[in-house]
C-alpha cells in the first residue's frame, strides 16, 4: 500500500484516469457516515482528480438502480431507490383467533344472510361494535348486500366467496343447521320449543335465497 | 585452517547463544511458557523445526533454568517440570534402550517435541498472515450510513369453521346454555381412586389383587367398570411412585398385585 | 372484485424479473453495515424471488468498482475494494490492540475448530487466560461451538462470521496457508506418544469435520 501511495505522490500532477476517480468516489460515497461535498471528495482523492466529473459518471452508472446517487444539500450520497423503500420494512406476521364477538358476528350474518345490523344485534342480544363489523369487511369475509324493503332501508350484510373458500364451503346453505350442531356433540341441550331454526323462517326465506343467489352472481 | 574458521564459528555461536540465553533470562516475563521458550532456543539451531537435535535442545534449556536459578529468578513450576521432563527424556535418549521398559521411546518422547514446537511456530506464522490481511474498517469498508430495517407487525387474524359453528351455537342456546361437558355420572376419578386407596392399603400387608380396589357398585355397568378400574390403576402407579406400595405382575394380562410397602 | 383478488393472489407467487430481483438486493446489501444471508434477503424480497440468483449477477456487476460483493460465510456484504483503503483514513475504526497471547489463541481456534480449551493450551504449551478469551468472544470473533464427545463434554471454540468479515474472509476454508498446514500434518491432534490414541477417535473427527461446516450453516 505504501507503494502506492508513493506512486501517486511521485505522479504529484497527474491525475488518475476518469474510472479510477469514478471508482473513488463511490467507494467514499458508500463507506461516508454523512452526504460528502465536491470539495470534500477533492480533497480526499489524489492530486488532480475532478470529483464533480466523477459524480457525472457515478450518477449514471447508478441510474435505474437499487441505489441511487443523490444530492444532499451541497453534498452528495447514495440512498435506495425510493421504489425499493418497502425493502427496509420486514413485516411480521402474526396470526391471532378472530375475537368471540367477531365470530359471533360472523356466524350470524353466515346463517340469516341477507341481515341487517338491527337484527344481528337482537340475535346476539348485544349490540354490535363498528370496529367488529369493519374488521369483517376489511378481511373480506363479509359485504354489504342489498338494503333491505323495510322502513330506512337498512343495509344488510352477506359472506363473500372468500369467506366460503376459507371455511371450504361451497355455499352459504352448506352451513350445518342447529340439529347437525347438536348430533356432532356441538351443543348441550335441546333449545326451548319455538326458538327453532330461524333459517327456515317462512317469511325470511325469500330474502334469503334471493340474498344468496346474489352471492354467486359476481 | 579450515579447522580454525570451524572453530572460530562454534565460538560465534557459543557467544550468540549466551547471550541469547541471557536475553532470555532477563525476559522471562515476557514468554509465554516453557514451549515458547524451547521454540526460542531452537531457533539458535538454525535447522528445519523437525530436524532439530532435541537432546541439544534440551542441554540448552537445561541451562537456562540453571543460569536462572544461579541469578535466582523464581521461575514458574511449569519451567521446572519441563525441566525435568527434558532431563528425563535426555536420559532416554543417551542411555541405550532399556527392552524390559514400557512405554514410549526417548525417539518417540523427540519426535513429539519437535512436532509440537513445528506446530506452535507455524500458528505463530498464520497468526501472523491472518493479522496481516486487508481488514475490516482499516483497509476495507462497510456501508457508513447503514439503513434500519423497519418492523412492521401485521395481524392476520383468522378463525375456522368450527369457531363459527361454536359461536353460532352459543348465541342460538343462549338462554339453556352450558359449557360443553362430559357427563361424568359413569366416571370415577383418579383423585377418589387415590382418596379411596389411601385408605384401604394400610390393611395390605399381603399380595392382593389390583381390582379387588374397585369400588362396589361400579363393576356392574361396563362403562363404570373401565372408568373405576383404569383410576384404581392410576392411582396404583401414583402410590407406588410415592413407595408406599409394592406392584407385581406375573406376566403380560395377568392380574396386577400389590401390597403395602414398609 | 373477487376475480381481481384471485388475480392478485396467483401473481404473489409470481416473482419480479431477475433484473429487478438484482437492484433489490443491491438496495438490501447497500443498506447493511452487517452481511445479510441468502435466507433473510429471500424473507424480505417478494415471493419467489431467488436471491442466490440475483446475488450471482450483482456480483458480476460490481467486479472491479469501487464497492464489490463479498461473501462472509452464508451471507453478503458490500464492501470498498481494498486497494481504495487509502482515501479512507477518516472512517478508520482503531481496533483494539490484541496481545501476542490473544492472536496466537485466535489463530489457533481459526485453524483447529472446533477445539478445546486444553487442545489450546497444548499447543501453546501454557495455560489460557480467562481474559484473553473473554476478549475474543466480546470482540465476537470466537463463539461456543458444540461440546466435544470426550470425556467432561469440554466446550468447544469456534470463529464467526464476523471473524470472516473482519478478514475479509469467504470461509474458514479460506484462511491463509490452511491447506499447506493441514497437509504438513499440522492440524492433527496429535496425542503425546504413551498416552494412546485418546484425542484421534474417529467420532472426534466427525464432529471436527461438523463443526467447520457448522461455520457455514448459521
Amino acid at each position: 500500500m505504501s507503494e502506492q501511495i508513493e506512486e501517486e505522490e511521485e505522479s504529484l500532477f497527474e491525475a488518475p484516469p476518469i474510472a479510477d476517480q469514478e471508482r473513488m468516489v463511490e467507494a467514499i460515497l458508500f463507506a461516508s457516515a454523512e452526504p460528502v461535498s465536491v470539495k470534500e471528495l477533492n480533497d480526499r482523492m489524489p492530486h488532480g482528480s475532478d470529483a464533480a466529473e466523477a459524480l457525472v459518471h457515478l450518477r449514471k452508472r447508478y441510474e435505474g438502480r437499487g441505489v441511487r446517487v443523490v444530492k444532499v444539500g451541497d453534498a452528495w450520497a447514495i440512498r435506495t431507490a425510493p421504489d425499493l423503500g418497502f425493502l427496509m420494512q420486514k413485516e411480521v406476521v402474526e396470526t391471532r383467533k378472530l375475537s368471540r364477538a367477531a365470530i359471533e358476528t360472523l356466524a350470524i350474518i353466515a346463517y340469516h344472510q341477507p341481515v341487517t345490523r338491527a337484527e344481528i344485534e337482537e340475535i346476539r342480544g348485544v349490540s354490535v361494535s363498528r370496529g367488529t363489523v369493519d374488521q369483517l369487511l376489511e378481511m373480506e369475509w363479509i359485504r354489504f348486500g342489498r338494503r333491505k324493503m323495510t322502513p330506512g332501508r337498512p343495509v344488510t350484510f352477506v359472506v363473500t366467496q372468500n369467506f366460503l373458500d376459507h371455511f371450504g364451503l361451497e355455499s352459504a346453505r352448506d352451513l350445518p343447521g342447529l340439529k347437525e350442531l347438536r348430533s356432532a356433540g356441538l351443543l348441550e341441550s335441546r333449545p326451548p320449543p319455538g326458538l327453532g331454526p330461524q333459517l327456515t323462517d317462512p317469511e325470511e326465506e325469500d330474502e334469503a335465497t334471493e340474498g344468496q343467489s346474489e352471492l354467486f352472481e359476481d | 585452517m579450515a579447522e580454525d574458521t570451524d572453530e572460530f564459528q562454534e565460538d560465534q555461536v557459543s557467544v550468540a547463544e549466551r547471550m541469547a540465553a541471557e536475553a532470555l533470562i532477563v525476559d522471562v516475563d515476557g514468554f509465554e511458557g516453557p514451549l515458547d521458550v524451547l521454540l526460542m532456543l531452537s531457533r539458535t539451531q538454525k535447522v528445519d523445526l523437525r530436524k532439530i537435535s532435541v537432546l541439544q535442545l534440551a542441554q540448552q534449556y537445561l541451562a537456562f533454568v540453571e543460569q536462572a536459578k544461579q541469578l535466582r529468578i523464581e521461575l514458574a513450576a511449569d519451567y521446572l517440570v519441563m525441566a525435568a521432563w527434558l532431563a528425563f527424556l535426555k536420559s532416554r535418549l543417551l542411555l541405550p534402550p532399556d527392552p524390559t521398559e514400557e512405554g514410549p521411546s526417548g525417539e518417540e518422547l523427540a519426535a513429539h517435541l519437535a512436532f509440537q514446537l513445528e506446530r506452535l511456530q507455524a500458528m505463530r506464522d498464520v497468526a501472523a498472515k491472518l493479522m496481516a490481511r486487508d481488514r475490516l474498517q482499516r483497509d476495507f469498508f462497510a456501508r457508513g450510513v447503514p439503513e434500519d430495517v423497519m418492523r412492521t407487525r401485521k395481524v392476520n387474524y383468522t378463525a375456522n369453521l368450527l369457531d363459527l359453528m361454536q359461536g353460532y351455537a352459543r348465541i342460538r342456546t343462549r338462554d339453556e346454555f352450558r359449557p360443553f361437558v362430559m357427563d361424568r355420572d359413569a366416571v370415577f376419578t383418579m383423585e377418589q381412586a387415590l382418596d379411596r386407596m389411601r385408605g384401604l392399603i394400610g390393611f395390605a400387608g399381603s399380595w392382593t389383587d389390583l381390582s379387588s380396589y374397585v369400588p362396589e357398585g361400579w363393576d356392574a355397568d361396563p362403562g363404570r367398570r373401565r372408568s373405576a378400574t383404569a383410576s384404581t390403576f392410576a392411582a396404583a402407579l401414583e402410590l407406588a411412585k410415592e413407595g408406599k406400595v409394592e406392584l407385581r405382575q406375573t406376566e403380560t394380562f395377568a392380574p396386577i398385585q400389590l401390597r403395602k410397602k414398609d
